[in-house]
């Protein structure tokens, strides 16, 4: 009996992988077909710009390149002598030794620095990828984002209002920053 | 001196060629060399696309089963991603350990490859299309297969590499081992063909339909198939029964040394291997060429694609047995229910209780 | 005739093997087929993450300790939050540990399913790797929805979690429990009752009880020797005591054991994401934490169950903002350890096998 | 035992020998001294009412002063957990081995040895294997030594 058990066993198995021998593959054809990436999917760390001006937001606060855990982020920030603000001069990642994490994104109180859903950045030499302001800028231009710092012309739009994926509503990445600038 | 050809649609072909050759005024000895010549590469190249078919029709069938695409890029479905393939290992470079024992290292691959065609002498491909039909030929077939088992232990040795040994060891064992309830499956079908050869055996299962075919004569029948089904799975070194290679255990076993086209030659020799076995099921229990409407060659193509597809749907669904546990349900499982059969079928065919 | 000389020889398995998970180096001592002794050599991915972290602000440790077991990250986050959290005596909101859990399950089911398609791997069946890996795609879409990555999540933060789900990750949720519910059968279809299965793990690396205990082997391998442990019931952590799920044991301690106690597990884990799902409430999913965090001096060991076994991180503070010392433990640095007692005498196929159903991940080894 | 019962326990019984810190945030810790940690760690897992049978992590700290060596210690069958902490001088710091009594301890000594340089007396196969066999440039996990491609971090948020 225990043969007979066994051999309906295996045809069991045969069953199953003859089953998904008709079925269709789940798999996509990769640089044909795309998988859309999700909204808050950690990619390319990129500089945002203003929506109307097309200036950067970034004003060199050095809050990401101190959250940053692997020290990808170098800014080159000089601190004017006289008025104590710190002018951007350079903005340089490095994807090499970044790790994805989100923190810097998370760091920011004034939406300069995203990490955005674009991925495919590879490269044959490993000294571009690390990226200059420039490049930072040029890549973040078509990077939709909620524009939650304060205007004082504009009265502010709620950010859970405006936001367009229908996040939930409470916008974390401004909960946690604020307290630290508070402190920085 | 006419070439030992049989009756046959194709070997028209051949059949011209010679009078051509003849009639030109070419020496008897050179007509039969070119003859036999153009014959050789012809089954050459057929066994090649057939091998190369199946290498891609494996991969196919894989990634389906799998919920993949498999190759999609060369041309449709990427048809000829195999021969893609073949080309680029032609141009690989031949990687060798500088420890090897070199001649044996070297001709590993061309006996496995050599031995692999040699079986093709003497299968049927149709009603006539057979390159010669001996009178020993199911025992030549299993002679010459058997050259393998030395080629891979010939790789495993000349690799000098331990995993190598291993897996030349293993193979040795393990078709050894599988080789003597594989015959006793066959002796079960010649008994009743009276018969060695291939050609025999096939029209010994002509008339009645397809209840005339071995596969198909209960008791023995039945049993004589699925036997010879596992033990050509074995043969053959393919899951669940592909410990010469098992890759998560032996890396690759035999063929962990070779690269660029003496690893084609082995992969290739596997597969053809594999249409081999096939063919020699077909041929022994499901009745040959034999069927009705198409094209005797048809019959025979489906018949063992068919098997091959069972054999590799067998790869792709079950885990791998243990080396030991190979050689016990061989010879304390095959062996004595493929001889109980062969007792049977003995008995039943004295008693005259078939048809 | 005269007696042949035989002699045992050393094999190199690994540190590239198809069968290893990883860089490790078993060192094998064969008599023939047969395994004589084993000597695991270790190290090869060793990064110093715990030299690392001392270098770091407690939320700079995360995204570090996420390489630590990159396949179940959510657990590396887990682990070092509770201990921080445990340190600087932070209450963690209702919403957030619920969403830790559903996080934490998830990735143990995603964890198992890793396993269940490598170890069928390891013993030659191919295609359940590929059904495993299909079912683990729906859990690590997600984690991607929620955290924006597909690996190294950086989600559980210290005193909540990073972000709120989103809308649409409740009914996909619902949907991949429901789907890999289903799917169950298959892999059960394909392997369980499998003769060739059966014979290739039933009695094969037998752990009895009191070796894995002295071994300090935990998680899967533990359980299926018949000891039910499991430290969400035994040093309750999160809300798990307010979930209702078995904790599965097995009698023999084989490899077939193991595997069937994943599969187990997995049934567990599916519970208790839909009764976290179901019992959901609305909240803060963070409380209120210092930008600048300082834990008071002190030391604590926290410990969690992860898909792999106990994963532990004790950590030293010492009032400033970087820890003084991160020890961290990983359930497969003593599985591993236990590997040279089980194969001991078996053919090298078995070793494989051993080393499929503890299922070792090396960076947790190595660190 | 419940925590508590388990501190009235340890304080009746091993007063002299485990002294409680208040350190520990969660669970039970106590220094022990470590010339005859040995023998107490004997004592601890045979008693019958402790039965420390399992060793969940065993690992060195250095505090820049001193080493400090961590026993997290766990019974399966009673479920109860402690922390025992030893105290070695920065200078040949020494250990007995304790894998006799948890042969689990065997790698976390190992390693122990190898990263802190706390020599363990006793063990049965000090060899390297997180570090490069022909490693030679000390102890990386003591605080006094930095990789020579180490990079500082900005300071981060003062």
């Amino acid at each position: 009996m225990g043969l007979l058990k066994d051999i309906k066993n295996l045809l069991i198995g045969m069953k199953i992988t003859g089953k998904h021998l008709g079925r269709h593959a789940i798999t996509i054809q990769y640089p044909e077909e795309k998988w859309t990436m999700p909204e808050r999917s950690r990619g390319i760390v990129v500089l945002l710009s203003d929506k109307e001006t097309g200036e950067l937001n970034c004003t060199a606060c050095m809050l990401c390149a101190r959250a940053c855990p692997t020290g990808a982020i170098i800014i080159d920030a000089p601190r004017d002598e006289v008025t104590k603000k710190r002018t951007l001069k350079g903005f340089i990642v490095d994807n090499g030794l970044c790790c994805f994490c989100g923190l810097c994104e998370e760091a920011c109180n004034f939406c300069a620095i995203k990490m955005t859903p674009k991925y495919e950045f590879s490269t044959i030499n490993k000294d571009d990828l690390t990226w200059d302001v420039k490049k930072l800028q040029e890549v973040g231009r078509d990077v939709d984002y909620i524009d939650t710092r304060k205007k004082k012309t504009a009265p502010a739009p709620k950010p859970a209002a405006a936001t367009p994926t229908g996040d939930a509503p409470i916008p974390t990445p401004v909960a946690n920053p604020g307290e630290e600038k508070k402190e920085g | 001196m006419t070439p030992i050809i049989a009756s046959g649609e194709l070997i028209v072909l051949f059949r011209w060629l010679h009078a051509q050759l003849a009639s030109v005024g070419l020496p008897d000895i050179w007509v039969t060399v070119i003859t036999y010549a153009v014959l050789g590469v012809f089954m050459f190249a057929l066994l090649a696309v057939i091998a190369l078919f199946l290498v891609w029709w494996e991969r196919k069938i894989s990634a389906h089963i799998q919920q993949r695409f498999g190759p999609m890029r060369v041309g449709w479905h990427g048809w000829y991603q195999t021969i893609m393939d073949a080309l680029k290992l032609l141009q690989k470079e031949d990687i060798r350990v500088d420890t090897r024992d070199k001649p044996v290292f070297f001709w590993a691959p061309v006996l496995c490859f050599v031995a692999a065609f040699l079986a093709y002498v003497s299968i049927p491909f149709g009603d006539g299309l057979i390159v010669s039909d001996l009178n020993i030929g199911i025992l030549y077939i299993i002679a010459v297969t058997t050259f393998t088992i030395i080629s891979l232990l010939m790789a495993g040795w000349g690799s000098n590499n331990k995993y190598a040994l291993l897996g030349g060891m293993r193979s040795a064992a393990q078709v050894v081992s599988y080789e003597v309830p594989m015959i006793a499956s066959i002796l079960t079908v010649i008994l009743f063909s009276g018969s060695l050869s291939m050609v025999k055996i096939v029209e010994s299962q002509t008339g009645h339909g397809i209840f005339n075919w071995f596969v198909f004569r209960v008791p023995f029948g039945p049993i004589a198939f699925l036997t010879y089904l596992i033990t050509a799975t074995a043969e053959t070194n393919r899951t669940p029964f592909d410990i010469p290679e098992a890759e998560q255990e032996l890396v690759a076993g035999y063929n962990v040394e070779y690269s660029g086209m003496k690893f084609a030659m082995f992969f290739l020799a596997e597969f053809v291997n594999m249409f081999t076995v096939s063919a020699i099921a077909t041929t022994l229990f499901l009745g040959g060429w034999n069927g009705p409407f198409l094209p005797s060659w048809i019959w025979f193509l489906g018949k063992t694609l068919f098997v091959v597809f069972i054999l590799m749907l067998f790869r792709w669904t079950y885990p791998r047995l243990r080396v030991d546990q190979l050689m016990e349900f061989s010879w304390k499982f095959l062996v004595p229910v493929t001889f109980a059969n062969l007792i049977l079928a003995g008995w039943m065919k004295y008693a005259k209780w078939h048809w | 005739m005269t007696q042949l000389r035989t002699e045992e020889f050393t094999v190199n398995m690994g540190p590239h093997h198809p069968s290893t998970h990883g860089v490790c180096r078993l060192l094998l001592t064969m008599d023939g087929e047969r395994v004589v002794h084993i000597e695991p050599y270790i190290g090869y991915l060793h990064r110093a993450l715990e030299k690392i972290c001392e270098n770091r602000t407690y939320p700079q440790c995360i995204p570090i300790l996420d390489r630590f077991e990159y396949v179940t990250a959510m657990s590396c986050n887990y682990v070092f939050a509770l201990a921080a959290e445990r340190l600087a005596s932070i209450q963690v909101p209702e919403r957030a540990e619920y969403l830790r859990v559903i996080m934490l399950e998830l990735n143990r089911m995603a964890s198992h399913l890793l396993w269940y398609g490598t170890t069928a791997l390891d013993l030659g069946a191919i295609t359940p790797f590929l059904y495993g890996f299909r079912e683990r795609e729906l859990i690590l879409d997600l984690f991607e929805m929620t955290c924006g990555q597909r690996l190294t999540y950086n989600y559980i933060r210290i005193g909540g979690v990073a972000r709120d789900i989103p809308p649409q990750f409740i009914p996909k949720c619902r949907e991949a429990v429901k789907t890999i519910t289903e799917k169950m059968s298959d892999y059960e279809g394909l392997l369980n009752e499998n003769p060739i299965w059966m014979a290739r793990n039933k009695k094969v690396g037998v752990m009895s009880p009191e070796l894995a205990i002295a071994y300090g082997v935990s998680g899967p391998p533990l359980r299926a020797s018949g000891v039910k442990y499991d430290i969400r019931r035994n040093d309750p952590y999160s809300i798990y005591d307010r979930f209702q799920f078995n904790i599965p044991t097995q009698r023999n301690g084989d490899c077939y054991d193991r595997y069937i106690q994943r599969l187990q597990e997995i049934k567990e884990s599916l519970k208790i994401v839909s009764q976290a799902l179901d019992g959901l409430p609305e909240g803060d999913i963070k409380a209120k934490v210092p930008g600048v965090f300082k834990p008071p001096a002190g030391e604590v060991y926290a410990r969690m169950e992860n898909s792999r076994g106990e994963l532990g991180v004790y950590l030293i503070s010492d009032g400033t903002n970087k820890p003084l010392r991160v020890k961290t433990r990983g359930g497969s640095y003593n599985n591993l350890q236990v590997l040279p007692e089980l194969g001991k005498g078996l053919l090298i196929a078995d070793v494989v096998a051993i080393m499929a159903s503890l299922d070792i991940i090396m960076p947790e080894v190595d660190r | 035992m419940t925590k508590d019962e388990l501190r009235e326990y340890i304080a009746t019984r091993y007063s002299g020998k485990l002294t409680p810190l208040d350190l520990g945030r969660y669970e039970l810790l106590y220094a022990a001294d470590a010339t005859g940690f040995k023998e107490l760690a004997r004592e601890l897992y045979e008693d019958e009412q402790l039965k420390f049978d399992y060793l969940l992590n065993l690992g060195g700290i250095d505090t820049k002063e001193r080493f400090e060596i961590i026993y997290n210690l766990g019974s399966i069958e009673k479920n109860h957990r402690i922390d025992i902490k030893l105290s070695l001088p920065y200078e040949n710091a020494e250990v007995d081995s304790v894998q006799e009594i948890w042969p689990g301890a065997n790698w976390f000594e190992r390693e122990m040895w190898e990263l802190y340089g706390i020599n363990v007396r006793g063990h049965n196969n000090l060899k390297r294997f997180l570090l490069p066999d022909d490693w030679n440039q000390g102890h990386p996990m003591r605080k006094n030594w930095t990789a020579p491609d180490f990079i500082k971090l900005p300071e981060a948020g003062v």
